[in-house]
This record gives C-alpha cells, structure tokens and sequence, in this order.
C-alpha cells in the first residue's frame, strides 16, 4: 500500500519536501514506513524521529494503514 | 483557557488582558524571545518549522492540563511560527490565580511541557549566513 | 536594575521593556493586584502604609540580592502605597535573563523576599463599609 | 531623653498620629522605648512589633539615642 508521510525540519529539508509517499506492503508499521522514508534520506544527519499516527506519537510496532495520518517527528524542541 | 500556535506577532498585554479576572490576586507572564547569541554563535533569528495541527492540539492539551492542576481557568499560551527575529517572541504564556504560587506553577508546567512536547522545531539563522536545523544537531551530539 | 515604592499606578508594559536585552531569552513578570474577596469577605480596596525610606531601601537591596544571586542586572520591582482599588496593581516584578529557569527564580525571589521584609501594611476596605488593618488582625489570631 | 518614635498601620491609628515622642531615662534600649509607646495605647489590639533603629530592626536589648531615627514595625505583609 502507498502511505503518505509528513516530513518537518531536518528531514523536510533532507528530502526537498514536506510529504513523501512511500510503498509497504500490507500488515506494515510505523516502524516499517520509518525505514521506508530512512531509505530515501541518503546518508543525511538526521536524528532519528518518533512516528505520529493521526497526531499521536506511537510505538514502532503499531500498524499504519493508507487512512492514517502519519508524520515523522523528530526530537523537538520548542518555546 | 486559550492555546494558539500563529505565525503573528505576540502580544504580551492582551494575554494579560485575557487572564484578568477580580478574583487573581496574582498573574504570571513568562515570554521566550530569540536571543543574539546560542552557543557562542551570533544569532539573526529562528525559523520555527512546526506540524501546526497537532502542535495547537497539543498546546490545548498543555494548557487544560495547567489549568485542571493548578485550579485556574485563566491559562493562555501562544507559540508563534515561522521567521522569529532576534529580540522577538517566539512563546508567551500568561497565568492568574488568586494565590500567587498557583500562578507560577501554573505558567511553569506550562512552559516545560510545550518545550517537550509541541511538534516545532527550531532553524537558527547565524550572522555569517549559516542556518542550522536544531533537530538534527541532536543527531550530530548522540552520535 | 531598578526598586520603587511609589503612589502612582503600575505600568508593566514599561517594567518588561525595562528588563528587555538581546541576551534575554526570558523574561518574566509577576503582578500582583487587589482581589474582590479575601476570607470571604467582599473588598472593595486596600490603603497600603509603609515606612517609605525604609522599604525603598529595603526593597532596592531585594532586588540587587536577586540580581546576583541568580545573575542578571535585569530585575525590576515596584510596589505601589496609598489606596488601591479592586483589581488594580498593588506589586510588580520583572525578570530576565538568558535561561527561563533563573528568569522564574529571581523573580520569585523577588516577590517572597518583599513579602516578607518590607515595611509596608494592609488596610482592607470592605464592602460594608468597616476597615480592617491586617497587623492587627495577627494579633487577634496569636492571643 | 526624648525619643521620637514613628508609628505605622494599627499603632498609627491607636495612637492617633505618625509620631509620637516619648521620655525614657540615659541608656534606655529598645524594649524600653517600646514599652513607653505601649503604654501610650491603652488596651488596643496591637500586635507587637519589632523595633527599627536609623531604619534595621534591631535586637531590644539595643540602646537608643536621641539622635535615632526611631520606629516601630508590627508584622509586615506587602504584596
């Protein structure tokens, strides 16, 4: 299945966008559609990010599905 | 109650404003603003990148939680995003209370917690002309 | 750097802009005002008395005590005596500083120590029309 | 000697005035200052205060002098 991932920051810019689709197979995780935007990144310094399904950070394991909303979030930082 | 994450200017005396109430006999307001130097480096400003519905979302959390723990419905927090010059507000939080340690904790937490917990990140801009993603500073000092 | 006791109404727009630094990444301020209700009784104002030398000088050292203390020139406090209404300012403090956590500290500092020291008395006004000088009310509570 | 003493809140309001002038024998301390003004309030709700001396609160035991900026302090609540 194809899912759409947000890209914010470091790895937005690594990847010249904000969004990128990436391809799994069916069954796949967060963990998984991780791998899958890591592979596009080159060997760009990047931190590694947490995933968000529809706006909730989520363990690796959990299954995604095209629906979701789903975001790379790396180590923030705000204020 | 109120969280805002906007890419307008802040404006400390409204929030103030917004927390007034006969019952506060005190109010806190914590504002963050760019500094003119991080790490011993000359700062020109900070591009605030941010997942702006989830970081509102979660600046509401932030906010109804300060508010249930401290007692207090007069909590409001702004983030704003985007190109934030040096010696401009990048957050300001404004909390009253009728006692005045409620207060403090209150715009306290609610300073941490966004710190740790908003989906905004950080691009500084240098006076030679460098800009550098904070996210990915992380990666470089864990290596 | 900055300590008065005063007759004239509280500005905090000028305290935060006293405090202001391109250093200063946070910046804090406290205001402390006259509350509708205290120990249920319905106020109407409060006439502050003080010892007017003695708490300027005493709050002047306060205030230098926390500049060094939690170090940052950027410290302000005001205190105002006389009659205060309901809900108008009766003390203000700002903080700065380039870290928040000493932005918060010093002027909590700030705000306990006058508290504590200065020489200043409370005459609550109420509703019904009696007055009430707060001094004389811990006698009561200690016999 | 003749020692002004300044009066604030409840023993300003006591006594009817911002000063009083009270007389106390060579050598007198604090305490003994205190004790004249006392005197001077009759049986009012005062709460005891401390005694300042050219503006430090000082121990009672401390003598006094004529030339002394004088006053006493009851519980202080500013804010």
């Amino acid at each position: 299945m194809t899912i759409r991932v947000l890209l914010f920051a470091s790895w937005s810019e690594a990847l010249g966008s904000r969004v990128v689709e990436v391809e799994v197979g069916s069954g796949a995780t967060a963990a998984d559609v991780l791998a899958a935007v890591e592979s596009r990144a080159g060997g760009a310094s990047l931190a590694r990010p947490a995933v968000a399904v529809n706006q909730r950070i989520v363990d690796p394991a959990t299954p995604v599905d095209e629906r979701d909303e789903i975001a790379l979030i790396p180590p923030v930082a705000g204020g | 109650m109120r969280a805002l994450v906007a890419r307008t200017a802040i404006d400390p005396a409204a929030l103030l404003q917004e927390v007034a109430a006969s019952g506060n006999g005190a109010t806190l307001l914590f504002t963050g603003s760019v500094r003119d130097v991080n790490d011993g480096r000359a700062v020109t400003g900070i591009d605030y990148d941010a997942y702006e519905s989830m970081a509102a979302a979660e600046l509401e959390r932030i906010v109804a939680e300060a508010a249930q723990r401290f007692g207090t419905p007069d909590v409001v927090a702004v983030h704003r995003i985007g190109y934030v010059a040096v010696g401009e507000l990048s957050v300001a939080v404004a909390a009253a209370h009728p006692r005045r340690a409620a207060a403090f904790d209150a715009a306290r937490y609610v300073i941490e917690e966004l710190k740790h917990r908003l989906p905004v990140w950080k691009c500084e801009h240098y006076a030679d002309g460098e800009r550098v993603w904070q996210d990915a500073r992380v990666a470089e000092a864990v290596r």
